[in-house]
């Protein structure tokens, strides 16, 4: 009992960090409808510059500085360069946009920084610490520690700061929006940049848990059922999608995974996910537009 | 069929005096040769003498049974469909009235249209094997004597599906006679000018080198018919067009007329008078 | 107009109600289209006009209410059942399929009636090639009646919207419809336009004897093509009638009427 | 109609320099580790085009598809001594067929990413079924596969040449065939689904039906690609010949060469695998081997993902658009539009 009882919280802390990289998704999708092949290159891209810079020698603050101004650039490249010319097209056409741009990004990053396995310490040593009986990751509090300090920074940028307003206005009402003054460029370059910034501190907390590679790409992929089941335009569905995915894949994994093999976690979550959305299309948060004819 | 074709008047049978008459004497001579080819729901389809006859006779007797004044039947078929033609035919089998013409000119008599028909097939030496193309409705006196000349040499007549199509079915036809007002040259001429490349261009001016090269610049002008000219004919059916007829009065504006001298085909008047070039009635 | 209409109703509507989330956009709407004529359904902007026309060709479910067509009731009318039904329709803005040639935009309208499996036709065997030349033919019918040969090649984004339209109301005709649905047939057209429009309206309910169910704004292009007005207001049947004592009736002027001139 | 000369016409030309001049003019290397590729890849990008080109139905699952047929494929042929090769092949493009009428299932409520995802999910599963029970790959412990040697009718493929005559003929075949689908009733209902489904629907086509024969029809042909792939070009093999990279590869190659265009896929195909060669050979010969294959691999990579967004927004319906329209402006040339 106790052991299933650490099994899911184990997996609902595993599985915020599934929802940081799902809420770069949601900021994109939220305000420019696109869906974002291309956070994991950019989690990717981010983790391993950073640690590159502090492989040569620059201090961590600095690192954090210049990666993050790094991630700012790409952002406004993404924009300058991609999205601009692709306004109104259909949203697959943007996808696999992104996609392309995830190319860039990864052959880029390892062609800078070289494709092989970088260690990186963030200083929290993953003992388990136990917290009323239960043996649990101290890092898996960290991580969701700063995944809760994200989404108040985030909530707080976007009902405080006037580009957060402008921000969230256009994802209610595009249109209503633009006819506000709103300028769409300028609010995409907004939405790129936070989520490469989110992108980043979900790379530093990955790489530091499974040292910064190639294979943070892939959890763009782990990414997608959480979307799926929080829906692509909710944050707070990213979080309880992210939960639901961690605690759900490791329960499967212990539970189900022997009957079957193992190696299950890769394909459940999806499973969950479509399985959900036949029941409800716009996942547990998101709302189901109206077919208008 | 060259082989079977003679001359209409051949000394074995009285020479056909009317237009039903010619229909019976070509339906007679060569029946399975095309009297009309003419495109219906986009597909081409042809009839030839002899299936043109039976339509004829097929009309006049819905004709006779209902008792239509044969004149006033002819003079409502005023669309090139060759339905359309059938019942004149059949109408004027009937009346011996000859096509109407609906522009007030005078109506001409069978013989008067025949007549006028034969100046200017032999004119411009019109063959067997030629095969005439027209958009334009029987309604006035020059379409009429372009009609009867189909009728009295005994040649195909290409029609278009419709009005708005003449261009693109003239295209897949590629006729050796076409025939059209004056005021259609000029559209023609007008739709060219538009889709040329753009004035000032180089691409324009080499195209335009190409339209006017001189005969004396040989190189030129023979790189100009395989770059220009040729292509040009055979975009606008004219690719076989050894005749371009201009069923008015009066001459196209001039632009028009220099642009079809310059691909090769002057266009003509259809007069009575033999050999005369709208080209020598100008100024 | 259509002298022939025949007793008893193709189309009967009884209290219809829809509405999304919390907008209603139906409420207990009911009445009756009969065969062979020309119904338009008029009203201001929201009054739920476009909604009726949805679900009497399948496309949206409403919660209450039934439609039934030819003797035959559903409550859960699907798009399929519709087509089958002989219920054609147009789209207010344009659902063409732009990236089809006109003649097969035309031909696709008559897809029910198409004889042939797609084994046949993948393999070219059996029936594929008459099938294939069954259904052009039927298309080019309905080409040269709207007069669209010119274009019949040529990709339907590429067109203008007036003929666009045109290739709608045609691919909707291939089908030979008992019913058909125009949902604002002549919305930004200019006069000629929509006096050619009008035209061709009135061709396929003369000639064709097909029953017209229209939305319009224009309201004399109403007055001058539709034997029977029906007027919504607010997801409410306001007005039902003949043109003239439509346009006399005091509520319609101060709901339809009224509310256009304050939206003009 | 679209041409100057009749389609006929074309093919036979067509069929002419594959089956007389290629042979003659290609050595072993081209023959066997570019032309065969080569064309498989054609036939799996012309399987996703039926489904993302022509119906509109995104999918990044072709890689499962295509270990499916290779598997089915094996399996078929190792265990049931006798039955004939293409029969294997065939029946490798059915089973994953049947896996396509499955993964198409859900667009009966759901579109766009959404499907995306699902096709992603098959992905994923087939990746693992395939690795994690041994009994698909004759409980090889590696998961490593060897195939039989390639005979049919007592004709002996097995030499590079034959392996093009082996995989032309069946890709000759399954052209022909989607060239008469894509130019039949189904043809137009896939656009028709694609372009304005609400519209599909209304004029009477059954959508949901039309989408899962489309997914069937395209997994058949990606399934067919992957039992070429296996058997063919690859002799012996084991999952990781199709993870997901493999999708995007065949995802690019019709995004490349054209969406909803047969001859797109094989432009695109050409296209993804002479690049890469083209970048090495300059490479090789400027750079002088200052680069080693890992930089070299990302360099192809950018480069790849440059053109994917190039041609997405300047040309989205790829190489073969572009050769379209030079064939039309040929055609009335010196003419602008006609």
């Amino acid at each position: 009992m106790g052991y299933l009882l650490e099994t899911l919280v184990g997996g609902l802390l595993a599985g915020i960090m599934y929802s940081m990289v799902a809420i770069g998704f949601v900021l994109i999708y939220k305000a420019s409808g696109v869906f974002n092949f291309a956070q994991g290159a950019m989690v990717l891209f981010s983790a391993l510059t950073f640690v590159s810079l502090i492989e040569r020698n620059v201090s961590f603050g600095c690192a954090l500085i210049i990666t993050a101004a790094v991630m700012v650039v790409v952002a406004v490249l993404a924009e300058r360069l991609v999205l601009r010319f692709l306004v109104n097209r259909p949203p697959v056409t943007l996808f696999m946009a992104t996609l392309g741009l995830s190319y860039v990004l990864e052959g880029t990053a390892q062609a800078l920084w070289g494709a092989d396995v970088h260690g990186l310490d963030l200083g929290i040593d993953d003992v388990p610490v136990s917290i009323l009986g239960l043996r649990l990751s101290r890092f898996d509090l960290f991580a969701s520690a700063t995944a809760a300090v994200l989404v108040v920074l985030l909530s707080l940028f976007a009902n405080r700061t006037r580009i957060g307003r402008s921000l969230r206005a256009v994802a209610d009402d595009p249109l209503a929006a633009l006819s506000l003054g709103v300028r769409l460029p300028k609010i995409w370059r907004w939405v790129w940049t936070l989520a490469g910034l989110v992108g980043f501190i979900a790379g530093l907390l990955w790489g530091s848990r499974s040292g910064v590679q190639f294979s943070l790409t892939l959890v763009v992929l782990k990414a997608m059922p959480v979307l799926i089941i929080g829906g692509f335009d909710s944050i707070e569905g990213a979080i309880v999608g992210g939960l639901i995915v961690g605690a759900s894949e490791k329960l499967a994994e212990v539970y189900v995974g022997p009957i079957v093999g193992g190696g299950i976690e890769n394909w459940f979550p999806y499973f969950l996910a479509v399985g959900l959305l036949l029941v409800r299309p716009a996942g547990l948060f998101g709302d189901r537009a109206v077919v208008r004819v | 069929m060259s082989a079977e074709s003679r001359a209409p008047d051949s000394p074995a049978a009285p020479p056909p005096a009317t237009l039903p008459e010619y229909l019976a004497h070509w339906a007679a001579v060569r029946p399975r040769a095309i009297a009309i080819r003419h495109k219906s729901l986009g597909v081409w389809d042809a009839w030839t003498w002899s299936d043109l006859q039976a339509q004829v006779g097929r009309a006049s007797a819905t004709l006779e049974s209902q008792g239509v004044d044969p004149g006033h039947a002819a003079a409502s078929s005023s669309d090139l469909s060759p339905r359309a033609l059938a019942a004149a035919l059949a109408a004027q089998a009937l009346s011996g009235a000859a096509f109407p013409v609906l522009d007030g000119a005078e109506a001409l008599t069978q013989a008067g249209l025949i007549a006028a028909a034969r100046t200017w097939l032999d004119a411009h030496g019109v063959g067997a094997e030629d095969r005439a193309f027209t958009g334009e409705a029987p309604t006035t006196e020059a379409t009429a004597i372009f009609i009867a000349g189909w009728l009295v040499a005994g040649i195909a007549l290409i029609l278009p599906e419709d009005a708005t199509t003449a261009d693109a079915d003239r295209r897949e036809a590629q006729p050796t006679i076409v025939a059209a007002t004056a005021a259609s040259y000029e559209q023609l001429r007008q739709r060219i000018a538009d889709n040329l490349p753009a004035a000032g261009t180089r691409l324009r001016a080499a195209v335009d080198a190409g339209l006017t090269a001189s005969p004396r610049n040989r190189a030129r002008r023979a790189l100009g018919g395989w770059l220009v000219r040729r292509p040009l004919r055979e975009i606008l059916g004219f690719r076989r067009a050894a005749l371009a007829l201009v069923l008015d009065e009066e001459p196209p504006p001039v632009a028009a007329q220099e642009l079809f001298a310059q691909l090769g085909v002057p266009l003509r008047a259809l007069t009575r008078e033999p050999r005369a070039e709208i080209a020598g009635r100008l100024t | 107009m259509s002298g022939i209409a025949s007793r008893e109703p193709l189309l009967r509507l009884s209290d219809i109600s829809l509405s999304f989330k919390a907008i209603r956009a139906l409420a207990g709407v009911g009445f009756a289209v009969r065969r062979h004529e020309v119904c338009a359904i008029i009203g201001p902007n929201g009054a739920g006009k476009s909604s009726l026309l949805n679900i009497v060709s399948g496309v949206y479910r409403p919660q209450a209410g039934e439609v039934s067509f030819d003797g035959r009731t559903e409550r859960q009318l699907t798009p399929h059942q519709a087509a089958k039904w002989g219920i054609a329709r147009t789209f207010q803005n344009i659902a063409v399929f732009g990236g089809m040639s006109v003649l097969d935009n035309v031909i696709a309208g008559g897809n029910l009636a198409f004889g042939s499996t797609w084994i046949e036709q993948a393999f070219r065997i059996g029936r594929a090639a008459r099938a294939e030349r069954e259904a052009r033919e039927r298309a080019e019918r309905v080409l040269a009646f709207l007069r669209l040969q010119r274009c019949r090649h040529q990709p339907v984004s590429s067109l203008p919207y007036g003929l666009q339209k045109r290739v709608e109301l045609g691919r909707a005709l291939v089908a030979n419809p008992k019913l058909l649905l125009l949902d604002e047939p002549m919305a930004g057209m200019n006069a000629a336009e929509k006096r050619e429009m009008s035209e061709h309206i009135l061709d396929v309910n003369r000639d064709l004897g097909t029953t017209v169910l229209l939305i319009e704004h224009d309201i004399r292009v109403v007055m001058d093509i539709s034997d029977h007005v029906v007027v919504l207001d607010y997801g409410r049947v306001v007005g039902d009638g003949t043109p003239a004592d439509v346009q006399n009736s005091p509520d319609v002027i101060r709901a339809y009427l009224g509310t256009k001139r304050a939206a003009a | 109609m679209s041409s100057r000369w009749p389609a006929a016409i074309k093919a036979s030309l067509l069929i002419i320099f594959a089956v007389a001049i290629v042979p003659w003019a290609a050595d072993e290397y081209w023959l066997s580790a570019i032309l065969v590729p080569f064309l498989i890849l054609s036939l799996a990008g012309l399987g996703l085009n039926l489904l993302t080109g022509f119906a509109g139905q995104l999918s990044v699952g072709t890689a499962a598809f295509m270990a499916t047929g290779a598997y089915t494929a094996y399996n078929v042929a190792s265990r049931l001594p006798g039955v004939p090769l293409l029969v294997a092949f065939a029946a490798g493009g059915l089973a994953a067929a049947l896996l396509g009428v499955f993964a198409g299932l859900p667009s009966w409520r759901i579109k766009g990413f959404y499907l995306v995802v699902c096709t992603l999910a098959v992905q994923f599963f087939v990746e693992w079924l395939f690795t994690a029970f041994r009994w698909f790959s004759n409980d090889n412990s590696s998961g490593q596969v060897e195939v039989p040697p390639l005979r049919i009718a007592g004709h002996d493929f097995n030499d590079p040449i034959g392996h093009y005559w082996l995989v032309l003929a069946i890709v000759a075949v399954l052209t022909w065939v989607a060239r008469n689908i894509v130019h039949s009733e189904l043809g137009r209902r896939f656009l028709a689904v694609r372009d304005m489904d609400t519209a599909a629907a209304v004029i009477g086509i059954p959508v949901l039906r039309t989408k899962l024969l489309a997914f069937g029809i395209s997994s058949f042909y990606c399934g067919v690609a992957g039992a070429l792939w296996g058997f063919v070009y690859l002799g012996s093999f084991d999952p990781r010949a199709w993870e997901l990279g493999r999708s995007f590869q065949v995802l690019f190659i019709i995004i490349i060469g054209g969406m909803g265009s047969i001859a797109g896929s094989f432009v695109g195909a050409a296209f993804m695998l002479l690049l890469p060669i083209a970048m090495s050979h300059l490479a090789s010969a400027w750079l002088s081997g200052a680069v080693d294959q890992g930089t070299l691999s990302n360099y192809q990579k950018i480069v790849f993902g440059v053109l994917i967004i190039f041609f997405l927004i300047k040309e989205p319906l790829g190489l073969a658009s572009i050769g379209r329209a030079l064939q039309r402006r040929v055609r009335i040339w010196p003419l602008r539009q006609w």
